[in-house]
């Protein structure tokens, strides 16, 4: 007691400081981010097993070296017109969507601001970079998780996609152009 | 003990400081960053595929290729087709944003009667109606803004089947009647005021030979033209024949006026050579140069169709006069068409994708289809030699409601074809005839009709056909005269008109919101209410540059605003768009 | 590392003022292809953007000696001591050393013009207005260019655009070098007069360096000493001169050339 | 790279020094609040804004100087100028009356005087008797409130004594002395404060006394009817006249606050 | 109760009356608001409010800016002359430089972010700074400085009446005043700095052949010159407000040797800037110029900016008054003093005039033609509004604080 009064202040202030250091390191992380989850629960890992896929059957470049990005629809119903497994998922996904033919509103975990320019033909043909150098183990996932979105900003806050210094940095240590129209327009 | 305020401002503190070894304020910074780099609310573009399709441009007789980059089924650009014949891959800044039209304010997007909405149908009756109730010596009436298409021949059938259908056609519609002009081997054009560097015939083409022809222009205005001329004879406003005449005198070595000698020389020193736009005198000038159906001057073609000038139509005679207006034509002047109703209650038909053209008079409007909104055609392009056909496949998708102009005559001649239906008789025709070849856009290259197996298809994906030449020396004298214009009035200024209003080349009508650029973000072309006069006339009307004024004309009345310019001839009014006429200005 | 980075270029333009009849395809396929947004009804010359702009220029003689020229005026790239990249307060303006192109970041503009006021050739515009499109017209927007928002300055970044579908479509085929001509700038290709010849001024075999070299070529206030990569030719000498010879031209009392 | 190391080098350098005066400065303050400074400081920052004619040195009184400015805050403890006038001066063989009628006002002369109007009386006990001196009390004569230190408390030589209120105007009382707070009284007792002193004995070297005191409170009587404002027939001394108990009372529109500011040496 | 206003100004001095103050106050009031309402709208609608445009890309504001904060360099070389060199008559009016100082920075970094067109990403400059831009130093250096009046600016709130009355203000005063060499220094430094960069911030520009010049390391010749006749004006501007406020208030605020020592100290300032100014401009008209192929004579065929502006700037608004100021007989009469002092304050106007204004009216390209331009009336009003928020702002301070240190003391 007497010792609590004595140091009052220092504890105060220390007990400040362990807050802050909580709410900073522990809650701000969370709360940063909204997470949006996937429309359809998808799982890369069925798909390359079962149906052997490899990353370049979906997600493929155009012939102008443009990234077609996640395949549309008629991808997905050239398989799945009619249910293939038993899954209660793969029907509601057929009822959702393939039935009624209606696209499916995947969330990007990449979404960057209109200004940014990225050429995934520079970083597969040139600099031959494998896709988990990017995206990580998400070919092997058996589950697609939430998109992370800033609430502030409203684009992508997945950790590979978040910030320009890590572009940055890789085209340093390559000796890539880095100029500020190399990645953006 | 309770918390004192003291407390609290400690334990702020400690918060504070414990904050700055956090992520929190470098992460907020970052993300407000972010934000305020990309504010909400700004257009961005789609993200579709990238394509290529093809068309031909309609907007103007000169048909040029279209090549245009569409993201997904949207065009988001447009360049010329390389290679193409007539207009050597390039377009005019028009052509270049033809896909805006279709944005464009003042469309006409459903059919009206007397200005309410109504279904195309009852519009049909109302107008067929209207046709059955002419009397026997009033005329029904199709203006035809470009003849020589399927369109044309779908007006002239229906005209036929009534007792008076009279095809007409805005004056100057055909500027050289059956004749191109063999622009390839011209070594030297005498123009009396055509814009040959300003858009005439097909730009293309034109500045493609502009290095092996010199260019000689009789013409009042500083025009773009003259102002880029080898040389520059500027004539008093209307007496552009007389100077045709000169120089005649002088190629036959009767004259002495200075002028038209040293125009006569630099023609006999470049032959081929040619003179174009003007009057009689121009026809006889031609035909003393000796240019007709001669290489490098005007050969005549094969697919020409004479068609009655409106204004050559008595005045007073057309009860039901059909409009067609084109995406990119000017409107004509409406005291022009009113002189040529009958007086008591005409039926005026527009058949138009605008609304502030003659749709403003008219009592029935039939909205076409915008640029690049319907499967279209493009006839001979203008001044060729030869006989041609594109089609100009459409590339947006059209608001439900319209209906082309065509296919709305079809309709009233109860014909259960449509204009598609034309179009591709006209094709089948061709390719019936066997006669020339086909340019196809994707790929450049031309081939014989004959070894074309779906012409249809290949004319779709984007192509040209361009008959083949006739055999030399089969133009006729008696075409000479449809080489001519009318001669330009004599004007004689007077007291109450001192100055003279000439045309100034003008804003296109309708354009895509982008030609402010040249309009009005920069001082590139005067706007259409600017009035040019040389310093010392505008000074003698009390006039200073920059001055709001009102130009008063026989015709009319406009507001202008005044720009002096010494390179314009003392005593005359240059503003966009006018006939030659006596006028006067003074400040507003 | 220089596998990874392609051989540097310069890229340039040499215009011949002789051939250009000031008929204005190329501003407009500038703004069409760089989403430049069209004027607000209280635009001005002075205030409406154009990234490339064409200035008509007169042999002062009156009526009925005159003769005009057009001279387009577009960023002229300053290869030494860039006027705005110097004074840029937050590192907005560069200059790309693989290209040689000047680089706008509106991103990072803070809007202060300063640049605007270094820029001797006014090539620098600013978004007095935040941009708009008439209805439906956004769709027409070019993907390859990000649209600019009110308060930042932008320019003629030699359509960036078109370099970067460019290098896909050559990364596509495994390449890292363009061909010649396989990056054209919108004005180049739209220019119905071919009167703007573009390529890489470091490529002695390039049309571009060899018109650039050869004696009718000069460029705009070139005593300045910042280098600028657009050439300009004629023939005629009064253009030459109107146009060469630095310092205003069009002097009081004169009527000013409309532009 | 080196042109960014060098510039912002500077540019954090500035902070730091900008950053590092407020915080040293804050510091210190805490600090000088702990070696209880305060008090000295509040007088020593108020000194300097007190208008010229305050600051007299008390040797012009004795006429040892013909003008001269205190620069010692009224502290002469620490005045080399004092001792040595003092220790020039002959020691005065004629005896001081024991009371001296200023005025009509008494100033007993076996009590010291702060310059502020507090009177310092050392008891046998060994404690101090504080009160205020005539002129004092008679501006604060029947004060609307008097705060007084808590027993025990500590005050010091030229710090804040003890608050009075009158007519609007709160004046702080200087201490005449450094000491330890016994007993407290009020205006009815004739004294306000029983002070033990520090270091046993009462410092008095600051103090006027004897002969010092006549000119002083000539000099304050000029000073009082200066702020007074226009001299009026009113009944104070100026004229000799013996000074009214209440002055406040006798004049109802002097402004009263600027009169104690005056006379207690509020800045 | 009623004198609670009387209650916060200083002892010992008079002031008017609430009633009058608050007649003095409310115009300006107005004006502010009106002002703050023309900003808002440039901030809300965007720049197009103003008639700044491409050409013309800097107008009224930037030209507020330079003035401005030359007029307030008297903040810093009082500060320093007081404080460094020891100088302490100017105890009698560095309160009331310190509060000019402040008044004009803030005006100026306020105009500022109207100014920009995206003021959301001001701190961008902070970011990612360009070093090599003159603005970046200039940025840099404001803030700073602006800082410093702050905390300079603290003590004299704190030496208010009422809040001395809390100790542990006053003891803070006192020991924040005993580091006030530290900032005074840091001032200077930081002054010098950002007075010769917005000097530089025209000099560098190679585009601009009219202001351009060759200098120095990396600062032209324009840094310097701004630095010297910033440090010149600064001092004949206070002299031109004391004694303003003086009339205005109808008090002596100093002792009367006080102003000639300020006009002397700025004409002895005048003098060198003079002379370097006439050397800078010879060698410009003589060498930089013609060597970037443009001939001087030039920038002056175009009316209003004739040959009379370099006459003027010179001579008229130069050496006129520095001759004036350094007599000694002339300087002590008040007429002398003051039209001198308001020359010099005029002159600096004059010349952060042309190097803005005239420098963007003046055609580059051959064939452009010479542009003119008039504020929009939200421009003007946002420059009146830091006008009146000066005004307004010194006006509180010298009713309820001590500006001016001697006034007590000549009041009776």
């Amino acid at each position: 007691m007497t010792l609590f009064q004595k140091h009052r202040g220092q504890i105060l202030f220390l007990a400040g400081v362990a807050v802050a250091l909580a709410a900073g390191w522990r809650a701000f992380p969370v709360l940063r981010f909204q997470r949006v989850p996937q429309p359809v629960a998808f799982s890369h890992k069925i798909h390359t097993d079962k149906a052997g896929a490899k990353c370049e059957d979906c997600h493929s470049l155009r012939d102008d070296g443009a990234w077609a990005g996640i395949p549309s629809l008629d991808k997905c119903a050239g398989c799945h017109a009619q249910p293939m497994g038993t899954s209660v998922e793969e029907k509601r996904f057929i009822d959702g969507y393939v039935t009624p033919n209606r696209e499916i509103p995947w969330q990007v975990y990449s979404r960057q601001p209109e200004n940014v320019y990225f050429s995934h033909a520079a970083h597969i043909k040139l600099a031959h970079l494998e896709c988990r150098q990017c995206h990580g183990a998400q070919g092997e996932s058996d589950a697609l998780g939430p998109a992370r979105v800033d609430r502030i900003s409203g684009y992508s806050g997945s950790p590979h996609f978040q910030d320009m210094d890590a572009c940055e940095d890789c085209h340093r240590q390559r000796g890539a152009a880095n100029s500020c129209l190399a990645c953006h327009k | 003990m309770g918390f004192t305020r003291r407390d609290l401002l400690t334990f702020t503190g400690g918060t504070t400081a414990g904050l700055l070894f956090t992520p929190v304020p470098w992460g907020l910074l970052r993300d407000t960053a972010v934000l305020s780099e990309n504010w909400p609310g700004i257009p961005q573009p789609l993200h579709g595929e990238i394509r290529t399709r093809y068309t031909t441009c309609t907007l103007c007789p000169a048909g040029c290729g279209v090549r245009a980059r569409c993201d997904g089924d949207q065009p988001v650009g447009l360049a010329g087709v390389p290679g193409h014949p007539a207009s050597r891959g390039v377009l005019c800044p028009a052509g270049l944003v033809g896909h805006h039209l279709a944005f464009c304010r003042d469309r006409a997007t459903e059919p009206l009667a007397h200005g309410k909405p109504v279904a195309i149908e009852s519009a049909a009756a109302a107008v067929s109606a209207a046709i059955a109730a002419c009397g026997a010596r009033e005329a029904v009436a199709i203006l035809d803004p470009r003849p020589g298409r399927a369109a044309s021949l779908v007006y002239r059938r229906f005209l036929a089947e009534l007792p008076k259908g009279v095809h007409c056609a805005p004056p100057d519609s055909q500027p050289n009647g059956p004749f191109g002009i063999d622009l390839e081997n011209t070594r030297a054009i005498l123009s009396f005021g055509a814009p040959v560097l300003d858009g005439w015939l097909s730009p293309g083409r034109v500045l493609a030979n502009r290095s092996h022809f010199q260019l000689i222009q009789v013409e009042p205005a500083y025009s773009r033209t003259a102002s880029l001329a080898d040389l520059w004879v500027p004539v008093l406003p209307g007496s552009e024949d007389e100077f045709a005449t000169a120089v005649v005198r002088a190629l036959q070595g009767e004259t002495t006026d200075a002028h038209a000698m040293d125009v006569a020389r630099t023609l006999l020193r470049n032959k081929p050579a040619i003179a174009v736009g003007g009057g009689p005198a121009v026809a006889r000038l031609n035909a003393v140069l000796g240019s007709i159906g001669r290489p490098g001057g005007f050969l005549p073609r094969r697919d020409f169709t004479p068609v009655t000038d409106i204004a050559s139509v008595p005045d007073g005679s057309i009860r039901v006069l059909l409009i067609e207006e084109t995406a990119g034509g000017d409107p004509l002047p409406w005291d022009l068409l009113r002189r040529k109703l009958v007086p008591q209650d005409p039926v005026l038909v527009a058949l138009t994708p605008w609304l502030d053209g003659c749709a403003q008079h008219a009592d029935y409007v039939i909205p076409a289809p915008m640029y690049l909104e319907s499967l279209d055609e493009a006839p001979t392009p203008a001044g060729s030699t030869v006989a041609g056909f594109s089609l100009s496949p459409a590339l947006l998708t059209a608001p439900p409601k319209l209906a082309a102009p065509a296919g709305f005559v079809l309709r009233l001649a109860h014909d259960s074809a449509t204009y598609p239906d034309i179009l591709k008789r006209r094709v089948a025709a061709i390719k019936k005839g066997g006669r020339g070849a086909v340019f196809t856009y994707p790929d450049a290259k031309s081939t014989r009709v004959s070894d074309i197996a779906d012409l249809w298809k290949s004319m779709l994906g984007g192509a040209l056909w361009l008959d083949d030449p006739l055999p030399a020396g089969t133009a006729r004298g008696a075409d000479l005269q449809v080489c001519a214009g009318p001669p330009g009035p004599a004007l004689p200024p007077n007291r109450e008109y001192p100055l003279v209003l000439i045309a100034a080349s003008a804003p296109p009508p309708h354009g895509s919101p982008l030609m402010s650029k040249l309009y009005r973000e920069s001082g590139l072309r005067r706007p259409a209410n600017a009035a040019t006069v040389h310093p010392k006339t505008g000074r003698d009307q009390g006039l200073a540059d920059g001055d709001r004024a009102i130009v008063t004309s026989r015709a009319a009345t406009f507001p202008v605003q005044v720009v002096f310019d010494p390179a314009v001839m003392p005593g005359v009014i240059e503003m966009a768009g006018q006939a030659v006429s006596p006028a006067s200005i003074r400040r507003a | 590392m220089a596998a990874i980075t392609p051989k540097p270029a310069r890229y340039g333009m040499a215009i011949d003022l002789d051939r250009c009849t000031g008929c204005g395809a190329c501003m407009i396929a500038c703004a069409a292809e760089n989403n430049v947004p069209p004027a607000r009804p209280e635009a001005t010359p002075r205030t409406g953007i154009t990234w490339m702009r064409v200035y008509q220029i007169s042999n002062g003689a009156p009526f009925p000696d005159s003769r005009a020229a057009f001279v387009p005026i577009l960023c002229q790239q300053c290869g030494k001591e860039t006027p705005c990249a110097a004074v840029c307060p937050q590192e907005a303006v560069e200059t790309d050393p693989a290209t040689g192109i000047v680089d706008q970041m509106p991103q990072r503009c803070l809007g202060c013009r300063y640049c605007m006021a270094a820029c001797p050739y006014h090539a620098r515009y600013f978004n007095w207005w935040d941009p708009q499109w008439p209805a439906g017209m956004e769709k027409t927007l070019n993907p390859d260019v990000a649209t600019r928002m009110r308060g930042v300055v932008e320019k003629c970044n030699f359509c960036h655009g078109r370099l970067h579908a460019a290098r896909a479509r050559a990364a596509a085929e495994g390449r890292r070098e363009l061909h010649p001509g396989e990056y054209l700038p919108a004005c180049v290709e739209a220019c119905p007069a071919a009167a703007i010849v573009f390529g890489d001024l470091d490529d002695p075999a390039s049309e571009v360096a060899r018109l650039a070299r050869d004696g009718q070529s000069f460029r705009i206030l070139e005593r300045l000493g910042t280098e600028p990569k657009i050439y300009y030719r004629t023939t005629r000498p009064w253009v030459r001169k109107a146009a060469a010879q630095p310092g205003p031209a069009s002097a009081p009392g004169k009527e000013p050339v409309h532009a | 790279m080196l042109s960014h190391i060098i510039f912002l080098g500077l540019f954090y350098t500035v902070l730091a020094v900008l950053s590092t005066t407020v915080a040293l400065s804050l510091y210190r303050a805490g600090q000088d609040f702990r070696a209880r400074r305060a008090e000295a400081i509040c007088w020593h920052a108020t000194f300097p804004d007190l208008p010229a004619r305050d600051r007299l040195c008390r040797h012009e009184f004795t006429g040892e100087f013909s003008h001269r400015l205190c620069d010692k805050a009224f502290d002469c403890r620490e005045c080399q100028q004092h001792a040595a006038l003092v220790a020039r001066r002959p020691p005065d063989a004629a005896p001081t009356p024991r009371e001296a009628d200023v005025f009509g006002l008494e100033f007993p002369l076996d009590r010291l005087y702060h310059r502020g109007h507090a009177w310092a009386h050392p008891e046998p006990d060994g404690t101090v008797t504080v009160g205020l001196d005539a002129l004092g009390a008679r501006l604060v004569a029947e004060p609307e409130a008097v705060v007084l230190p808590a027993i025990g408390s500590h005050i010091q030589t030229n710090g804040a004594a003890w608050h009075v209120n009158k007519r609007g105007a709160h004046v702080r009382i200087l201490s005449p002395l450094d000491g330890q707070v016994v007993a407290t009284g009020g205006p009815q007792d004739g004294w306000y404060l029983k002070v033990k002193p520090d270091g046993g004995r009462l410092d008095a070297r600051h103090l006027l006394r004897g002969p010092e005191i006549r000119p002083w409170i000539a000099h304050e009587m000029e000073r009082l009817q200066a702020s007074l404002g226009p001299a009026d027939q009113a009944p104070t001394m100026a004229d000799g006249g013996v000074p009214v108990n209440d002055i406040a009372a006798a004049y109802p529109e002097a402004d009263w606050d600027a009169v104690c500011a005056e006379i207690f040496l509020l800045p | 109760m009623p004198n609670a206003d009387t209650q916060l100004m200083p002892r010992g001095v008079r002031r008017s009356t609430p009633r009058q103050f608050l007649l003095w106050i409310l115009p300006w009031a107005a004006l502010l608001a009106f002002g703050v309402y023309g900003a808002g709208l440039c901030l809300v609608k965007g720049l197009n409010q103003t008639h700044m445009d491409n050409r013309f890309a800097f107008g009224l504001w930037i030209f507020l800016d330079l003035t401005v904060i030359a007029l307030g360099a008297g903040a810093f070389f009082t500060g320093f002359l007081l404080y460094i060199l020891k100088k302490s008559e100017l105890k009698a009016v560095i309160n009331s430089a310190v509060v000019i100082g402040f008044i004009c920075y803030s005006g100026a970094v306020a105009a500022l972010l109207v100014d920009v067109g995206q003021p959301a990403r001001f701190w961008f400059t902070f970011w990612h700074p360009n070093v090599h831009s003159m603005l970046t130093e200039v940025t840099f250096c404001i803030s700073c400085y602006l800082t410093v009046l702050f905390i300079e600016y603290i003590p004299i709130v704190l030496k208010n009446r009422k809040l001395r009355q809390i100790p542990s203000f006053l003891v803070f005063e006192f020991e924040l005043h005993k580091l006030m060499p530290v900032l005074a220094g840091v001032g200077t430094f930081l002054s010098f700095f950002h007075q010769g960069s917005l000097g530089g911030l025209y000099g560098v520009l190679r585009g601009r052949p009219f202001a351009f010049r060759e200098g120095f390391a990396i600062w032209p010749s324009t840094f310097f010159l701004f630095i010297l006749s910033a440090a010149a004006a600064g001092p004949a501007f206070i002299l031109l407000t004391t004694w303003l406020v003086s009339k205005v208030s109808g008090k002596q605020l100093v002792r009367p040797e006080v102003l000639p020592m300020l006009g002397r100290i700025s004409g002895v300032l005048l003098v060198p800037y003079i002379l370097l100014k006439s050397i800078d401009t010879l060698v410009w008209i003589d060498s930089t110029s013609p060597a970037r192929g443009f001939a001087a004579y030039q920038y002056y065929a175009w009316k209003p900016f004739g040959a009379w502006i370099l006459f003027a700037e010179i001579v008229v608004f130069g050496l006129a008054p520095a001759l004036i100021l350094l007599r000694r007989r002339l300087r002590e009469s008040p007429a002398w003093l003051l039209s001198a002092a308001t020359l010099v304050c005029l002159g600096i106007a004059l010349n952060r005039f042309v190097l803005t204004i005239q420098t963007l009216a003046l055609p580059t390209l051959p064939f452009d033609p010479f542009m003119s331009y008039l504020p929009s009336w939200q421009e003007t009003a946002t420059f009146l509004a830091v006008v009146a928020y000066g005004v307004l702002l010194y006006s509180f301070s010298f009713r309820y604080l001590t500006l001016f240190p001697q006034e007590k003391d000549l009041s009776c």
